[in-house]
């Protein structure tokens, strides 16, 4: 029996209840904070390791055995994104100590992006459909609070209707659990993929899985339910944003993968069909969307859309290729897009706006800065070497491999209009002349350098992942095959059960 | 029963959907409250529902007695009911402090973050 | 006939009876106090209901169950009490 | 190789440093790496032109076929070459026009970049690869272009030129890819190979499509030419190296190294050629017509580009030969022409060819050079360009189908070379001028590189056999199968060719004379912008950003109610419509076993629905919600649930309290929304219930068996030691959810206390 | 003193609740018990202002049971009041809101007989004056104000005070 | 508007009320009952005594600031899943003493749990209440 | 049915009976106080008769204790809603029956510091806000 697997759930929550004990102390509510990400992210490398070279690593929690307990089971997908849950965690814990004052860090910042961790690890690690709810709900819950951590008005109108649409695929999610416990009387993912193909009633399923796609794609703000993101990621200071835009999406998408490659397969020509319409519109629209923002974070919200789609087009294309490409989309695109917006806070912290109107001169007058933009603005519009490229390309390929050729154009088209959105922020904060006089008190330098270390490693990851896509690719590939043999996943879960 | 129980939900389900296309966010959270019910029930009952005898094992025995209510679904509700009713406090208090910052409990005024 | 039948069949409806006039209060009004006081009720009402399906049923189990509803349920009024009367 | 183009890249990694150490002297050192990789090119030249191609191969992504694998044939040395050295001759050039400029150093990093990036076009030997140089190559470009960022018109040409190259990169990557999937390997001589296969598979016409999409907006082919005139913009070192000489010819490049795998049928001949054809003539016409000098040199590029791309599509022997005789010589006038434009610029500040005059005196070297490289441009004898043009119109008049048409073009466009050649490589100097031009004389390491530049375009006129063996046919034979049978002759004699190059010359002469008429004749007529291309692309771009702007301003229009509304119409939707289409109905089963009691509750909980629904105080809407929740409770006790029925009832009870103390200074309900609202409201929350209602009632219609509810019944007390199975499940089977669950409460906690306690300065401030 | 009292009762209380009596369960009663009582700061339920002298009814079981019987049969009889008004197809009643002057002091004196007078059927408490003088009721059915008032006064009063005097 | 009646009755009945708490809480494992329940009523009774006697009084008397009951429930029901976990079985294996206590049943680290299960309830309504109060 | 089933049966169906007049009352009565002495009082006895009725048709210690338990808090909690809700009636002006005799709290209460005078206050209560 393997306790490791356990670690990614308890660590963030033994620190974050470590740290509501320490209320008071904001420097120890760093470090505290600071050691737990640290450690999450050394632990999941190692999972990672592990679950590479020995395959499928399963705990039963309390040694019940499945499908009753609850099993945690974590096969290369569910490393691959607990590795970037603990780079998250461990860049945004230093972005933080910076970019979130004082007064947010005493009012329990530093928990509430924990137990964020916990809930997001706890959804990549459960292999029990009730479980994940839980999971998403610790998530819900914690970016509940992040985002209206401060209390400012934006705060608060962003807050409201991120919060009604997010219970509601809450909702959908937790009846569609109900309602598959109420037809195979599981709720393990394993035990329920093998009843559910038992069922007289396969409407009923089909139903259910439709629930699940909506209560999974409003999590992942697919088109046309993303209404959410767009109206509330820019609201929170930059830290919170980075780390929803990078990782919170990705826990629908995941979440989406698994339950469609594991659970609900077998009506792929209409369920995939869907998905892949899906994918198409919400690659377009949000790109769409982008291109008319004036606001450095609102831009790249929309933009987080967009990419979603790319994820779910793997997940529709449905292909060994597509999936590893959509494994490998996420991939790049959680650390990508969180250092975005880590940029946005560092351009924040210069020159005191983040409408792209005010801003400019950037470049002029940090080209260190505009550096780490371009980093990771290129590879998000997926211009080679960099990771978005190998992304794309898997993408595109498993597109045309399939012969899927409108959607290839659109995913062609949307990368053209990324490109020009990513020009457009360029253009109006770096290269455009600044606007005069600026707002007073900036640029707020002081401790600058904790918010741009993180930028730099995000970076160097990046670039790493871009020059190094073939050891990337091969992971992401494993994970695929993983995906595609549902029947290994569920031999490793029921191993020794019966 | 079954018909009545998913009737009943239904009507819980509309009524909850009902409350949530107001434009009062107070009649927002109870369209939420309403749903979180409808979902309670709906949990409750699609695992089929079983009158008198809960799942406690008697003295003197080591399994309850047939036809005993199924509790897993009721394990499972009471998750769903505490994780509620935690949500459900903070957007009550959410929605005093959007009150008290925008100034309105109209949801067509509160669009400034929005385009 | 049991006691059990008379339990199941004949209290119950006379409670749900009570009930549902309880509920014609609820709805008519007319002042908030009004509806408070029938909710108020109801706990009383759900005592009644919880013994008789104690007695029905045969399981002493939910007994408990009164003794949240004789001991707690009342919180709810008293905070609408204190409410209404600090609105003013 | 690899080591070669990554010592570019780690140059120009290194120049911002260096430069800030070097100040002045950091182009000529710049300028030392290319000048050596030159070297090293020419003298592989001998080796290659034996026959044996260098090859060489490093993993890279080998799962998504993406190797460093590079090839130096012919055509790769050929355009190797026009990099290095174009590429050293610029960068010395540059130095002189940034003297002063501390922050140049980007800009030597950025050209670097670019050599870097197209270094790895001519030499990759993978699909893949070449497209990651082809991609930089646009990056840099765009940054190079939009070098003098402080212009709004800067910035957008260079977002232009990178849309347009940057879509047709695009549509290159899939016709790449779907090339690799048709014949079956990334590798580029390895594709080369089996043309035959690529040209039957079903594929081919797309490819086709989308290569050639690719290749003619890189080198702006007609419609997709506008961005080049537009990317003078640029700073002339830029103008001069990436817009003339190397590239834009990226795409031509592109279309000769495939040439073997998917040039091999009719299609390809017509499009390519009549592209070309157009291109040529389109562009000489644009750029006699001009004014300023940058443009009238970018339109005669886009024209040369046409030609090379007409020559690519004609295909035969001959037309390649030219093809590769023409890439070079263009490269040595053009690049001379566009650093004496830039130097003109730089000392004089104008550019209008109209108004210049009299410069001799103040820039004699860059007078000789503009003039040498003019000569070329026409095609005098003596100047490489002669050479150039001789193989062209041999090409032209040797075509296989519509040679005529070819020629035609040929010599018109060849005309109006003439004349923008001495507009821009001769009248600035030497015409006279009402008023003396103010102008700055250039330093030395300005006009050291036009010279040497126009000087390489007499040397190689005379060095043409040498060329021919070395340089010219190796590109041939890398092109087409066939071994060469044409020499590279200086002089041809006099023939037919000749003739027609004397004709066309004297055309040219006579267009000159007829400038300051044919100006009068059609001014306005081309004013950019008023049509044609440019015009398709600002109002697709303006159309898109219209339509964007619509579909924000419609999804995203902040109205929650209608963001709510779509998600819960569109779920719906979705799962009722292959729910009910999916759905057995007659297998239905509907049991009516209801007890009074229950009905009781049930009628309880409906008219407390009722009341909320219709409620007009929120106090009474309290109420009746705290009502509905004591049913709920009393229902989950009928069915065997005390747990679940205590929870709720505390649950609901301090539910009120909490209502009660937030809604204290709400304001009372309004009925805000109209009647028909109200009522499409109600069908879709009906329809919702109706679902939901349906689901539930099929879910539930099966035999009920729970594996999990006999195991957790049947070993609660003896594995788990209680009594109370939904415990034992809390807090034992399925802890785990109760871990998150209260990890919730917490979070809710802390959440509720920073809502009320963390109030934002402003607000503080006013309570203060 | 005091202290050890609700303690014990407490203990007893948990007996109860858990439905059986024996020196384990009264051992853990008298912990917990104390520890409820302990969390609340016992002062708060021992102090003389709520206990007024204390808890000396205890050792007076006999005047206990004179007063729970006498509480039983003021419900009855004033049940089959309210049952006949509420069922009579007319309504007959007199009711009124009256001001009765308080001898009582102590804090469980005044809640308690103002819970009984809540309790029995036909009477409500209203409020208690903020200078502990005056108790005002609601009164279903008085024909006789005064009436009303002495029954209050000589009956309940009285019989509150015997017990906790 | 503090009121005599509501506050003496306070003072009877919210001793009783955290009795009956920690009884829900103790018997749960065997009867209805359990951490959720115990915590709910528990935390209701400080309610009731921070409506009748204010909020001040109320975080007086319990002690301890509820957000340090949150931490530490969270930490009680994480440790206790641990000793499980030393041997060789999984994680919230749950560890049990071989002798029930008198008057108590059988004791084991799910009970821990569920203690923790309480504190954090209790915590969380008594944040909850007591801040909204305050505001 | 044997005695005690009997004996349980009549205390269920009295206690049954008496909640049903309570809600009639509630349902009849004309004003707030006037349907809470219903209310209240009906369900006094009408509790106490159902725990009897548990008493006796369970005869189990553990059930005993515990209905007398209930009946005890019950006691101890059903006067305080009626007490402040009443009292919130009267600053909220929720009218008397017009059949009532006499109001004798009518302007005793202080509407600023909410204390409740033996002698009449001056001040003007606000109006109603009653819905
Ligand atoms: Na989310
Ligand atoms: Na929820």
């Amino acid at each position: 029996m393997n306790d490791l697997i356990a670690l990614p759930i308890l660590i963030p929550l033994s620190t974050a209840a470590a740290m509501m004990l320490v209320r008071r102390n904001v420097l120890l509510q760093r470090l505290i904070g600071i050691a737990g990400s640290t450690m999450l992210m050394l632990i999941s490398f190692k999972l990672l390791h592990l679950c590479y070279t020995d395959g499928i690593q399963v705990l039963q929690l309390g040694s019940w055995p499945a499908p009753f307990g609850i099993s945690l089971v974590c096969d290369v997908f569910s490393a691959i994104m607990l590795v970037l849950a603990g780079i998250m965690a461990f860049a945004t814990s230093i972005y933080s100590v910076a970019d979130i004052e004082r007064r947010r860090t005493a009012f329990g910042f530093y928990s509430l992006l924990h137990i964020l961790m916990m809930g997001i690890c706890g959804a990549f690690l459960t292999g029990d459909l009730f479980n994940l709810y839980v999971w998403f709900e610790v998530m819900l819950i914690a970016s509940f609070v992040l985002i209206a951590l401060g209390g400012e008005k934006a705060q608060m109108e962003g807050a409201i209707k991120y919060v009604a649409l997010n219970l509601i695929a809450s909702m959908i999610l937790v009846a569609a659990v109900g309602l598959i416990y109420g037809l195979t009387g599981s709720l393990n993912m394993a035990d329920v993929a093998v009843h559910l193909r038992d069922v007289p009633q396969q409407g009923v399923v089909l139903g259910i899985a439709i629930l699940f796609m909506a209560a999974f794609g409003i999590k992942a703000a697919v088109f046309p339910v993303f209404f959410w993101l767009p109206a509330s990621y820019h609201t929170p200071p930059a830290a919170i944003s980075a780390v929803f835009a990078g990782l919170l999406t990705k826990v629908g998408v995941y979440a989406l993968i698994r339950t469609f490659t594991l659970i609900f397969v077998d009506d792929p020509q209409l369920t995939h069909t869907a998905l892949l319409i899906i994918a198409a519109a919400t690659m377009v629209s949000g790109v769409l969307g982008a291109a008319v923002q004036v606001d450095f974070r609102r831009v790249l919200s929309f933009h987080i859309i967009s990419q979603i789609g790319y994820m779910v087009l793997g997940l529709a294309l449905f292909t060994p290729l597509a999936i590893a490409g959509s494994v490998f989309y996420i991939l790049h695109h959680i650390i990508v897009k969180a250092n975005l917006f880590f940029v946005s806070g560092v351009v924040h912290r210069l020159s005191g706006t983040y409408d792209l109107r005010k801003l400019g001169g950037l470049y002029a007058a940090y080209v260190w800065l505009a550096i780490l933009f371009m980093i990771p603005a290129m590879s998000l519009a997926g211009i080679p070497p960099l990771s978005g490229f190998w992304a794309k390309l898997a993408l595109i390929r498993a597109g045309l491999e399939v012969g899927e050729y409108w959607v290839v154009a659109v995913a062609l088209a949307v990368g053209l209009l990324t490109l020009f959105s990513m020009t457009k922020i360029w253009a109006e904060a770096f290269w455009k002349e600044p606007v005069t006089p600026g707002p007073s008190g900036y640029p707020h330098t002081s401790g600058l350098v904790w918010m741009v270390a993180p930028i730099v490693f995000l970076a160097a990851i990046t670039i790493a992942i871009g020059l190094g896509a073939e050891t990337a690719f091969n992971i992401a590939q494993r994970a695929s095959d993983e995906l595609l043999n549902p029947q290994v996943y569920i031999d490793a879960v029921m191993r020794g059960s019966k | 029963m079954q018909l009545v129980f998913a009737i009943l939900i239904g009507m819980l389900y509309a009524g909850a959907v009902y409350m949530m296309l107001r434009r009062s966010i107070v009649k927002l959270i109870i369209g939420l409250a309403l749903f979180g019910h409808a979902t309670n029930l709906l949990i409750f009952a699609v695992a089929r529902l079983v009158r008198y005898n809960p799942p406690i094992v008697l003295k003197g025995e080591t399994i309850p007695i047939e036809p005993f209510a199924d509790p897993v679904p009721q394990a499972l509700v009471l998750t769903a009911i505490v994780i509620g009713f935690g949500v459900q406090a903070f957007s009550i208090v959410l929605i005093k402090r959007v009150y008290q910052s925008v100034g309105t409990d109209d949801l067509d005024e509160i669009r400034s973050t929005d385009s | 006939m049991t006691l059990q039948f008379f339990a199941l069949y004949g209290v119950m409806s006379a409670l749900a009876i009570a009930l549902l006039l309880v509920m014609i209060r609820l709805i008519k009004g007319p002042t908030l106090p009004d509806r408070v006081v029938a909710l108020d009720i109801l706990s009383v009402l759900g005592i009644g209901f919880v013994a008789t399906y104690c007695i029905g049923s045969g399981r002493s189990a939910y007994l408990d169950v009164a003794i949240v509803l004789g001991l707690l349920v009342f919180l709810g009024t008293v905070a609408f009490a204190r409410y209404l009367e600090r609105r003013v | 190789m690899l080591l070669a183009v990554c010592s570019v890249f780690a140059l120009a990694i290194a120049a911002p440093f260096i430069h800030r150490v070097a100040r002045g002297f950091s182009a000529p050192l710049f300028a030392i790496l290319p000048a050596s990789l030159f070297a090293y090119f020419l003298s592989l030249a001998p080796g290659i032109a034996a026959g044996s191609p260098i090859a060489e191969k490093w993993a890279w992504v080998p799962s998504l076929g993406a190797n460093l694998n590079f090839y130096l044939d012919g055509l790769s040395l050929l355009f190797a070459l026009l990099v290095t050295g174009i590429g050293a001759v610029i960068l010395v050039f540059a130095g002189g026009y940034f003297t002063g400029d501390r922050s140049a150093g980007k800009f030597f990093c950025l050209l670097l970049f670019f050599m870097g990036a197209m270094l790895g076009i001519v030499l990759a030997d993978n699909l893949i690869a070449l497209f990651v140089f082809w991609e930089l190559t646009s990056i840099s470009s765009y940054l190079l272009i939009g070098y003098n960022h402080k212009s709004a018109e800067t910035r957008a040409a260079a977002l232009q030129a990178l849309l347009v190259t940057g879509g047709g990169g695009l549509a290159l990557l899939a016709g790449l890819i779907l090339l690799g999937v048709a014949g079956g390997s990334t590798d580029i001589s390895s594709l080369n190979a089996s043309g035959s296969t690529i040209a039957s598979s079903a594929l081919y016409p797309l490819i086709l499509f989308t290569i050639l999409l690719g290749a003619f907006t890189k080198s702006a082919q007609v419609p997709f030419h506008f961005w080049l005139p537009n990317a003078m913009a640029a700073p002339a070192p830029v103008s001069a190296y990436l817009h003339s000489a190397t590239m834009v010819k990226a795409g031509v490049f592109l279309l000769a190294r495939l040439h073997p795998a998917i040039a091999d049928s009719p299609v390809w001949m017509w499009t390519v050629t009549s592209v070309g054809a157009a291109t040529m003539l389109f562009g000489a016409t644009m750029g006699m017509l001009s004014t300023d000098l940058k443009r009238m040199l970018a339109y005669t590029t886009v024209s040369i580009l046409g030609c090379l791309t007409m020559l690519l599509g004609i295909g035969t022997e001959i037309a390649i030969f030219s093809m590769a005789v023409l890439v070079l010589a263009h490269a040595l006038y053009k690049g001379t022409l566009f650093l004496v434009a830039g130097t003109i610029e730089k000392m004089s500040g104008g550019r209008d060819a109209r108004v210049l005059g009299g410069l001799f005196h103040k820039m004699p070297m860059i007078a000789i050079a503009g003039s040498l490289a003019a000569l070329s441009m026409i095609g005098i004898p003596l100047f490489f360009g002669f050479v150039a043009k001789e193989a062209l119109y041999d090409a032209a008049l040797q075509a296989p189908a519509a040679g005529g048409l070819w020629l035609t073009v040929v010599i018109a466009s060849s005309a109006m070379f003439v004349a923008v050649a001495i507009l821009t490589g001769m009248r600035p100097f030497f015409a006279t001028t009402a008023s003396p031009i103010v102008a700055k004389s250039p330093p030395v390491s300005m006009w050291i590189g036009p010279i040497v530049l126009s000087l390489a375009g007499l040397v190689c006129f005379f060095a043409a056999p040498f060329l021919g063996g070395n340089i010219v046919y190796p590109t041939v034979s890398a092109i087409s199968e066939a071994t060469a049978t044409i020499e590279l002759k200086s002089w041809h004699g006099f023939n037919l060719v000749l003739a027609l190059s004397l004709l066309t010359i004297a055309a040219g002469l006579g267009l000159y004379a007829a400038m300051p008429m044919i100006r009068k004749l059609t001014e306005g007529l081309f004013d950019n912008g008023l049509f044609g291309a440019a015009r398709a692309y600002d109002r697709t771009l303006d159309g898109l950003l219209r339509f964007a702007q619509w579909q924000a301003s419609t999804l995203q229009n902040g109205y929650l109610r209608r963001y709510i509304l779509v998600t819960i119409c569109v779920t719906t939707t979705g799962a009722g419509a292959v729910f009910i289409l999916h759905t057995d109905w007659s297998s239905l089963a509907l049991t009516f076993d209801l007890r009074v009691h229950e009905a009781a509750l049930v009628i309880v909980m409906v008219s407390a629905i009722a009341i909320l629904v219709r409620a007009s105080s929120r106090l009474t809407a309290i109420v009746a919600l705290g009502v509905l929740g004591y049913a709920v409770s009393l229902i989950f006790m009928l069915y065997g649930a005390p747990d679940l029925t205590m929870t709720q009832l505390c649950i609901e009870t301090l539910s009120v309290v909490l209502f009660v103390f937030v809604l204290y200074r709400l304001p009372q309900f309004i009925r805000l929304s109209r009647r028909r609202t109200r009522l499409r409201d109600a069908v879709i929350a009906s329809g919702v219930g109706a679902l939901m209602a349906s689901l539930v009632l099929v879910a539930s219609s099966g035999p009920a068996d729970s594996h999990l509810r006999q195991y957790y019944a049947s070993n609660a007390y003896t594995e788990a030691f209680g009594r109370n199975v939904v415990n034992v499940i809390l807090v034992d089977f399925r802890a785990l959810d109760t871990l998150g669950e209260i990890t919730v409460l917490a979070v809710a906690a802390i959440g509720v206390f920073a809502l009320l306690k963390l109030r934002p300065p402003s607000e503080s401030e006013e309570a203060a | 003193m005091n202290y050890l009292v609700v303690v014990i009762i407490f203990a007893t209380v948990w007996c109860a609740l858990n439905g059986e009596f024996s020196v384990a369960l009264y051992l853990w009663g008298l912990i917990f018990g104390g520890a409820a009582l302990w969390l609340v700061e016992s002062r708060a339920v021992t102090s003389p202002s709520t206990h007024g002298r204390g808890w000396r009814w205890l050792l007076k079981p006999w005047t206990a049971l004179k007063f729970g019987s006498w509480f039983l049969k003021e419900v009855l009889i004033a049940n089959v009041h309210v049952v006949i008004h509420a069922l009579s197809p007319k309504l007959t009643i007199r009711p009124a809101v009256i001001a009765i002057p308080l001898e009582v002091k102590t804090d469980i004196e005044i809640a308690l007989l103002a819970n009984l007078i809540t309790l029995t059927p036909g009477t409500l408490s209203i409020d208690v004056s903020f200078d502990r003088s005056t108790l005002y009721i609601h009164v279903m059915n008085a024909k006789d104000l005064e009436a009303v008032r002495q029954n209050i006064k000589d009956n309940f009063e009285r019989r509150v005070m015997e017990l906790l005097a | 508007m503090r009121s005599l009646i509501l506050s003496t009755a306070t003072r009877l009945l919210m001793p009783l009320m955290l009795l009956f708490a920690l009884f829900a809480l103790f018997r749960g494992h065997n009867e209805p009952g359990g951490g959720f329940i115990g915590g709910l009523i528990a935390a209701s009774a400080f309610v009731l005594y921070a409506v009748a006697e204010g909020t001040t009084q109320a975080r007086r008397i319990l002690r301890v600031d509820p957000r340090t009951l949150l931490g530490s429930g969270l930490l009680l029901g994480l440790i206790s899943g641990v000793p499980g976990a030393l041997g060789s079985e999984p994680y919230m294996t749950g560890i049990w003493l071989t002798e029930a206590i008198p008057g108590l049943g059988k004791a084991g680290t799910p009970l821990l749990f569920d203690l923790g299960v309480f504190m954090v309830v209790v915590g969380f309504v008594l944040t909850v209440v007591f801040a909204l109060a305050e505001s | 049915m044997k005695l005690e089933e009997i004996i349980s049966a009549i205390l269920l169906g009295a206690g049954a009976l008496l909640m049903l007049v309570a809600a009639i009352g509630l349902l009849r009565f004309p004003d707030l106080f006037l349907r809470m002495s219903a209310t209240t009082k009906a369900a006094t006895l009408g509790m106490m008769l159902f725990m009897l009725a548990l008493i006796v048709a369970f005869q189990d210690s553990g059930v005993t204790t515990r209905a007398i338990a209930i009946a005890i808090f019950t006691f101890l909690t059903l006067p305080v809603p009626a007490h402040l809700l009443g009292r919130a009636a009267y600053f909220m002006g929720v009218p008397l029956w017009k059949g009532t005799q006499v109001d004798e709290l009518r302007g005793k209460y202080d509407p600023y510091t909410h204390h409740l005078e033996s002698e009449p206050v001056k001040s003007e209560l606000p109006e109603s806000k009653a819905d």
